[in-house]
């Protein structure tokens, strides 16, 4: 009946810093498996280390960011929203 | 109001800035790029920021003192790109009526930009080596 | 180190006699001449000093900042005569190699300056009056 | 025998903000009467209160230095040391 039914979102990803440098990759559009439920930032973690293996030496310590704003692992992506992952900030 | 820049931050127009009647008390900080750390020596640093996030998130920080403290004005600026000894990397301007608001409202924004605002430096130390510098 | 001066105050003067690449933050403290007082409009201010006192006890209170905290460089300025709306007042500005230090020790300086140092203001209210102010 | 005994100490005392406007002397040769021990400083202040009564709406707010140090009122002033006299400071 549902033939459209949707198997993935893509999430558009930016790294920043050390994850950039680990990934050579600044931006990556991110194919997140959909399991009948909305995307969280704990699925797009999971799918971007299963493409980043190298990001397993930044591990917990990277951060996550939906628009501009923190994201913890429950936080919801909503199809066309723009995450960042990062690791912790070194300003000042 | 906070800003981004690739420039030299000019101390003096953060302290026109935030400069008015209203205020008894000015408070300036200047983080600068600093040659020894732990007896490692260092000859420049490069900054690099997830702006428009740092932006909201220094916006949010400003937003946060004024519901603190009573002040008049607050800038905030952070310098992006290579910068080598004794050249600033952040500033942060605050006027209030009396001392300790200003006191308190800049060591609250420069606390919390270091531990909140997404910017990055990494290290370029004399020995050649580069590395991130994570807290 | 303390002056008195007759002068404007000079706030980039004050950056530059603490900028050193010994440290990674710098304080700068202004004083300036505020508008209301508890609703009270302030035209002008005149300050008087015991000046070899004043001198001596901002040296005392420079050293005791020494003895608490890891400074780099420390400049205390205090302005004496009349000083119209918006003009500096006071200058302290302290460079360190940590901010934490640069803070505390600026807020040290200037709280203990205007508790201990000679020097006394007159406001000239903007209805024409004069009045020393004591605390 | 001691026919040089001295029975006052001449003491050179310089005033302040409201204390000289109070008293319209900005500097006084104070003479202070000598009662078989050092002049302190509330001999000093005694002496001055005595010549300068409107000081009193000052009161016990009057702080003292003797050269360039807070004295207070059992503080001994060697006879040629200066004194300062004045109200609560109030700068900054």
């Amino acid at each position: 009946m549902n033939s459209t039914m949707i198997h993935e979102q893509v999430v558009d990803v930016q790294l920043f810093a050390l994850a950039r440098e680990l990934t050579n990759v600044a931006r990556v559009l991110l194919e997140v498996p959909v399991e009948g439920r909305p995307v969280t930032i704990a699925d797009v973690q999971h799918a971007l280390m299963t493409r980043f293996p190298r990001l397993a030496s930044l591990g917990s310590k990277l951060l996550f960011a939906v628009g501009t704003q923190y994201a913890d692992e429950n936080t919801v992506v909503q199809p066309g929203e723009p995450v960042a992952c990062f690791p912790p900030v070194s300003g000042g | 109001m906070p800003k981004l820049t690739e420039q030299p931050i000019d101390s003096q127009q953060l302290l026109c800035a935030v400069q008015t009647t209203q205020a008894g008390a000015v408070i300036l900080f200047l983080g600068t790029v600093r040659e020894f750390t732990n007896q490692r020596q260092t000859l420049a640093l490069d900054y690099e920021a997830f702006a428009p996030m740092a932006i909201a998130e220094m916006e949010r920080i400003e937003a946060e003192a004024r519901e603190k403290w009573v002040l008049a004005k607050i800038e905030t600026i952070h310098r992006l790109g290579h910068l080598t000894l004794g050249e600033i990397s952040v500033g942060v301007a605050v006027s209030a009526p009396h001392r300790d608001a200003a006191f308190a409202a800049g060591q609250y924004i420069i606390d919390e930009l270091k531990r909140r605002v997404p910017i990055w430096k990494k290290e370029n130390w004399s020995d050649g080596s580069q590395e991130w510098v994570h807290p």
